[in-house]
């Protein structure tokens, strides 16, 4: 089948097709910058764009979620009902996606998490390619961005079209839906990109790196600039750490347990009841920020948990770029 | 079970944190339920001595404060500390750090002499607070959180991660984008990012956090223009009690 | 597929609750039915108390104890502070068993060195009650237990501890470090114990529960008595959330708290730089 | 009656602290003030060396009760001082807050602070089980007028999008209907009732008067609040940068805020001053109100400041309403605060009509735009005079009105509430040491 282009004109009305028969989530502008979000009017949707504030995992994990219900008086526990609706993430970059999937599995290992694990079901995703601005860094950590793994649909960009291709039965369903907006593709292949933000080194053999970097002075020189704000870990779409905690509604017999983004940042994310911190110094903290996503947890491919989204370089208002203290271990 | 006795006593203040807690309308007859309200000066007349927990809010700034809050302090068995001016000393600390002959001069002119005055203290400075609902005003949702936990028996806990935290969960753009420093990275958060969700820039009425980086924070705000002299204004706007900006810090 | 939300504790009775010293207090509870808990010596289970929250608590009780499964919590915060609050015939949410305990089978024809420092003692009972069990005793070769309180008013389960003291098959030792009146016995760390003890250096599997400070001085000394790392097992505390290794807190460079440990064995963790 | 003391410390439901001091020796009064013994607050020390960002988050503090009209106060200084303009959509916007931080401090001075005078209550809480409705609709109207204030101001007590220049951040069209809708099928209603209920009560203000000047502001489109002259019943119009010579600040020993006075020996500032005013730019229904209330220039019982504050409650949410809608037929246009061109030596004056009554902020700015000098003049301050001065006479006058001390002491009492004093906001420049 030769393959089929979408003008660049027809985005809001491909959009409007899907609203038909899912919610719609894409990117849109805010001020500067973008953010996702359910997109009500069609035209409010963009395919350019560099990436948003925040990652989709606010769609799966909220930033604050109630995980238990509970009644004083009935003496019960109960979880919340999770109705799961078919969702369209329109105009995913690759890197996106493989965030989504890192966190599959840190939710699915060992034990299944439900309250997260519900929300990932019956979702849709296209993808669209993207130019890499100065903060991006995917292709180092392993992700091209020709990389089209767990697609629905892929937009290829092009000058004034989309080349459309459908990977999966539902992507084929949704291009379909959009027959009439086609046209015949006459471009070929991926646009090559360039990166700015690089590893010296591929990610293969960082993980030994890092096991022998313990006492490298970069933590400690990062760890002057930091302020531990947090920014990093809550812009990051593979940080998942959470904190928990009881509130009852004043005046009731109500209550419930919610969970809230936390970021490994601050003091006293270890701090137990006796005072005992368990990463008491800065430079801790930020190595295990950066170890986390680098040297301590993999996903079932043995790929890091960093996608190179370059978020947390963005937005640090402090300029760490983590591509520069990876580049001063290798 | 009987209900708590309360008081809220007022010290050097603006009266915000008393207006803050009657903007609550929607719980306020609920409160009510659930406390007795024994001496409130803005909202009431009668003046109970017999209360369990007091409330405080202002900071400490002349020789009768200090009487009073002692006083206070004997009777009560729970203190909390409420707003900045209670729990910081607030803006009205402001003036410690400034030559204190040209604050009086500023006032009193050729009478500058005449007139001793004491620094602005937090209640913490002179009586020990047993909890704090920080901020300025003090945000009444988490009052009510506190109150809840208290009445429940349970420890208030207020955050000790940064504004930001709270402000990048929220979506905001950051106010460095713009170019405008910002306090966020190194104020507890609490309030929900209050201000910069309203697009202007936090300026730490809710304390510092523990392990305050004064060194980064600085270079940040100076590369973001505002001279050494104006970071020292930001930093002694709400927090003149709980930094030095004079010395250097080092890790 | 139907997925059981895995953060919604059970609501179990408290069926025995009794103050032990001035902070701690025991629990005895019975899930519904009076099912069994099925735990290993060592393992954890996350309690809830009513509208406060929930923290990991060690199972005290050995496995071999039917029907109801018990706990010695220390008041130190929120939860702990209302479990203080709660009364026999009060309910509570229970999570778990969680983490991994004590294989016993490993522990099968070996001695057994037990060192416990102040509430490090609770999750080690579980142990020691299963080892010194009727059924059991003769599985395991020596027991040998060093104990390290505060002062001899901290001691926990002092019944027990006299039983220890009776029992032939057991070498109970024990030291405060501070002396208050009444106490004749040995004042220092629970490391100057050490040195009196005699092993089968081949034979012997070590336990260490404590607080944080502890390991090193402890494990220092065993080592320099000649165990070797893969001998030491130890019970580690951190911060938790969840008990199900998602929330992050727990995490020792790369492993979970929760998910492996909270007992391990010392070689596992030896180069993990944050552990000890 | 020749031998009298009444003395009543920390007067409540009040905000600040100040103290009744009445002394009759003989037959003759030898003493009678409102002693204000709050805290000295030192505020235009502090502000100095602040760059002009600046000036308006820590002016506001000067009072919580009052931030709104300090904030306002202190952007159009800063802006005079600086030559930054506005735009007609941030004068409007501005006006819609000042409304609805007029209403939602008017109700909580009707409702909380001067009610239960009226029902002999010591407070609203028992009016709470007495008269549920009653303090139900009075929560209902407050919660609006501070949701008013957070839609446009992003929080009611110490706003945080009032900048110079204009606003960080804009309220939706959504949200503006949202308030139009409460306020055209609430506020309206609810104010009616309030009117009604007022009325009934009428007969509890004591029927005391004292001729006095009466000064607010004026202009000729619209009942003043944002914008005018200065506007005296004894001398007509003065513009606003000449406002020293109506002040007149001085110092009196039982005061730790400053006194003043204009033409007589004092002046008054607050509603019942305005409305003295500007009576005959009152929109239909606060005017039919007024008018039924008998309060029809010049009103000279003080009590009846707290009836004023219902009429204005009336007059500024018709008002609201026509704001929003010249707003939505507008559109709401996605402006930036506007920056000033070039930083530049400068003073400026802002006066906005506040609650209680004209307020005036003076800022001097260096090159770097960075405070010099300030000074801010609060209507407490203005208001503290005249209330002597209505002691002075009200004492006598309760006594040949054959009172009790008891209903002298509540009287008074009632006096001082009347005036809704705001004491914080009065010393936020000591003048005198605190004194028991
Ligand atoms: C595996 C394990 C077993 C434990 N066994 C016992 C036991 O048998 N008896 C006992 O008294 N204590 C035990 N603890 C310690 C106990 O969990 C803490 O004392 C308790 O969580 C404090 O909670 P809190 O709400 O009272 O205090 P807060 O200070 O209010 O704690 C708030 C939250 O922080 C976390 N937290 C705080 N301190 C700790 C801590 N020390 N360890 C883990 N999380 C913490 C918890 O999630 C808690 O809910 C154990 C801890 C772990 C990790
Ligand atoms: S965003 Fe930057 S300053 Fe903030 S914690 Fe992360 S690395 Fe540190
Ligand atoms: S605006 Fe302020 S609080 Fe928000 S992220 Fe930026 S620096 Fe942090
Ligand atoms: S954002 Fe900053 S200044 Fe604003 S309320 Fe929060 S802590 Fe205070």
């Amino acid at each position: 089948m030769a393959s089929k282009a979408l003008p660049k004109d027809k985005i809001p009305q491909a959009v409007s097709i899907l609203k038909k028969q899912y919610k719609v989530i894409g990117a849109t502008p805010k001020g500067k910058n973008f953010v996702f979000k359910e997109i009500e009017d069609p035209n409010e949707v963009t395919l350019d764009y560099n990436t948003t504030i925040l990652p989709l995992k606010k769609f799966f994990l909220p930033p604050r979620e109630v995980i238990v219900e509970f009644n004083l008086q009935s003496k019960e526990y109960r979880g919340e009902d999770i109705k799961v609706e078919p969702k369209v993430f329109f105009g995913i970059h690759n890197y996106e996606l493989q965030a989504v999937f890192r966190l599959d599995f840190a939710f699915k290992n060992g034990v299944s998490d439900e309250t997260y694990l519900k929300k990932r079901e019956k979702n849709v995703f296209i993808g669209v390619s993207y130019i890499p601005d100065d903060f991006h860094f995917s292709e180092s950590v392993g992700i091209p961005t020709d990389l089209k793994e767990g697609f629905d649909i892929f937009l290829t960009r092009y000058d004034s079209h989309y080349r459309v291709e459908a990977m999966t039965e539902k992507g084929r369903e949704i291009e379909n839906a959009w027959e009439e907006l086609l046209v015949p593709c006459d471009y070929e292949g991926d646009p090559v990109v360039h990166f700015k933000n690089k590893l010296k080194q591929s990610v293969a053999g960082i993980r030994e790196i890092f096991h022998g970097a313990y006492n490298h002075p970069i933590w400690k020189e990062t760890a002057r600039k930091c302020y531990s704000c947090g920014t990093c870990n809550l812009v990051c779409p593979t940080c998942y750490c959470f904190d928990v905690s009881d509130e009852v509604i004043l005046g009731t017999d109500k209550g419930v347990r919610a969970r809230r983004w936390d970021s490994c940042q601050a003091l006293v994310f270890t701090k137990v009841a006796g005072g005992d911190v368990f990463r008491e110094k800065r430079y801790d903290r930020v190595r295990h920020r950066m170890s986390r996503k680098f040297a301590y947890i993999m996903d079932e491919k043995d790929r890091p948990f960093c996608v190179g989204c370059g978020r947390c370089v963005r937005q640090c208002t402090a300029d760490i770029n983590i591509v520069d203290v990876m580049n001063a271990l290798l | 079970m009987s209900k708590p006795k309360v008081a809220f006593f007022d010290f050097t203040s603006c009266e915000g944190c008393q207006l803050s807690k009657l903007n609550l309308e929607d719980d306020l007859l609920d409160i009510l339920e659930l406390v007795d309200i024994v001496n409130f000066r803005e909202a009431i007349s009668d003046r109970g001595e017999d209360y369990e927990i007091a409330f405080i809010e202002g900071s400490l700034s002349t020789p009768h404060c200090i009487e009073r809050i002692h006083k206070i302090r004997r009777q009560a068995k729970i203190l909390v500390a409420l707003g900045a001016c209670a729990h910081i000393g607030g803006i009205n600390a402001i003036r410690n750090k400034m030559d204190q002959d040209e604050v009086r001069e500023t006032v009193y002119g050729k009478d500058k002499y005449l007139f001793p005055s004491i620094k602005a203290q937090a209640v913490s400075d002179v009586v020990k607070v047993d909890y704090y609902v920080p901020g300025c005003p003090m945000d009444n949702q988490e009052f009510k959180k506190v109150l809840s936990a208290l009445l429940t028996g349970k420890i208030p806990e207020i955050p000790e991660y940064s504004v930001c935290v709270e402000c990048k969960a929220k979506e905001n753009e950051c106010l460095y984008d713009y170019g405008i420093a910002c306090m966020g990275p190194i104020t507890r958060a609490g309030c929900g990012a209050a201000c910069p969700s309203n697009g202007h820039y936090c300026y730490g009425c809710r304390g510092l956090v523990p392990d305050l980086n004064k060194n980064a924070a600085k270079d940040v705000m100076e590369k973001y223009k505002l001279s050494m002299s104006q970071i020292k204004k930001r930093f002694y706007m709400f927090n003149t009690n709980y930094v030095n900006m004079e010395e250097k810090e080092y890790e | 597929m139907e997925m059981k939300n895995i953060y919604v504790p059970e609501v179990a009775d408290l069926i025995k609750v009794e103050k032990m010293t001035e902070l701690e207090t025991f629990f005895e509870v019975k899930l519904p039915g009076g099912r069994d808990l099925g735990h290993e010596p060592g393992q954890f289970v996350q309690v809830s108390v009513f509208g406060v929250g929930e923290a990991p608590i060690s199972v005290s009780s050995t496995p071999l104890k039917k029907g109801s499964f018990e706990m010695v919590v220390r008041r130190v915060g929120n939860v702990t502070n209302a479990m203080h609050r709660l009364k026999a015939g009060d309910k509570l949410g229970i999570r778990g068993p969680f983490g991994h305990g004590f294989n016993m089978d490993e522990f099968a024809g070996k001695d057994i060195l037990v060192i416990a420092g102040g509430i490090g003692l609770v999750p080690l009972r579980s142990l020691i009650n299963t080892v010194i069990a009727e059924s059991e005793r003769k599985k395991y070769g020596r027991l040998i237990i060093l104990y390290g309180a505060k002062t001899k008013e901290e001691f926990l389960f002092r019944d027990e501890l006299g039983m220890w003291t009776e029992r032939d098959d057991i070498e109970y030792m024990v030291t405060v470090d501070r002396k208050t009146p009444g106490w004749e016995g040995r004042v220092g760390v629970i490391t100057t114990l050490i040195p009196d003890v005699k092993l089968d250096l081949k034979n012997t599997l070590a336990v260490i529960c404590g607080p944080p400070v502890m390991y090193k001085f402890v494990i220092l000394s065993l080592r320099s008595k000649g165990l070797k790392d893969n001998q030491i097992y130890v019970s580690l505390e951190r911060k938790m959330k969840c008990g199900v290794g998602k929330c992050g807190h727990c995490q020792i460079n790369n492993i979970y708290v929760c998910q492996e440990g909270p007992v391990f064995n010392y070689a596992r963790i030896e180069d993990l730089k944050e552990a000890i | 009656m020749n031998n009298l003391s009444i003395r009543v410390p920390y007067v409540t439901r009040v905000e600040g602290h100040g103290n009744i001091v009445v002394d009759l020796k003989e037959g003759k009064l030898v003493k009678s003030v409102l002693e204000i013994v709050e805290p000295p607050r030192y505020f235009e020390a502090m502000m100095k060396g602040y760059l002009y960002t600046d000036a308006a988050v820590i002016s506001s503090r000067i009072c919580g009760i009052c931030a709104v009209g300090h904030q306002m106060t202190s952007v159009k200084a800063t802006e005079a001082a600086l030559g930054i303009p506005v735009t007609e959509q941030t004068v409007l916007l501005r006006k819609l807050l000042v409304y609805g931080a007029t209403m939602q401090s008017h109700i909580l001075h009707i409702f909380f602070l001067a009610a239960p005078d009226l029902f002999n209550a010591p407070s609203v809480i028992p009016l709470a089980k007495t008269h549920p409705e009653t303090v139900k609709m009075a929560l209902r109207m407050k919660r609006l007028s501070n949701d008013i204030c957070d839609l446009i101001g992003g929080r009611t007590i110490h706003p945080n999008r009032v900048v110079p220049g204009g606003f960080t951040k804009l309220p939706t069209e959504k949200e503006l209907l949202w308030i139009k809708d409460k306020l055209e099928n609430q506020m309206v209603p609810n104010a009616k009732a309030s009117f009604e209920l007022l009325k009934s009560l009428a007969d509890k203000f004591p029927a005391f008067q004292r001729e006095t000047e009466y000064i607010g502001l004026k202009t000729d489109s619209e009942y003043a609040f944002y914008d005018g002259d200065i506007s005296s019943t004894d001398a007509g119009i003065i513009p606003v940068e000449k406002y020293r010579e109506v002040t007149n600040e001085f110092v009196v020993p039982h005061s730790t805020a400053k006194h003043a006075r204009h033409k007589r020996s004092s002046y008054a500032v607050g509603a019942l001053a305005r409305l003295n005013n500007n009576y005959d730019k009152l929109n239909p229904l606060a005017k039919e109100v007024a008018d039924a209330l008998g309060m029809k220039p010049i009103v000279k019982n003080p009590y009846l400041n707290t009836v004023a504050q219902l009429v204005e409650t009336i007059h500024v949410t018709e008002e609201s309403l026509k704001l929003i809608d010249k707003l939505l037929t507008d559109g709401i246009k996605a402006e930036k605060p506007i920056q000033p061109e070039k930083l530049r030596e400068g003073t400026g004056v802002g006066c906005t009509e506040v609650p209680r009554g004209i307020l005036f902020h003076e800022y001097t700015y260096d090159n770097r735009g960075q405070i010099v000098k300030a000074n801010c003049i609060i209507p407490t301050n203005q208001n503290a005079q005249n209330i002597d001065d209505d002691m002075k006479e009200l004492v006598p006058w309760m006594i040949d009105n054959g009172m009790n001390k008891e209903q002298m002491t509540l009287a008074l009492e009632m006096l001082v509430r009347a005036y809704d004093p705001c004491i914080s906001c009065s010393v936020h420049f000591l003048d005198v040491e605190f004194k028991e």
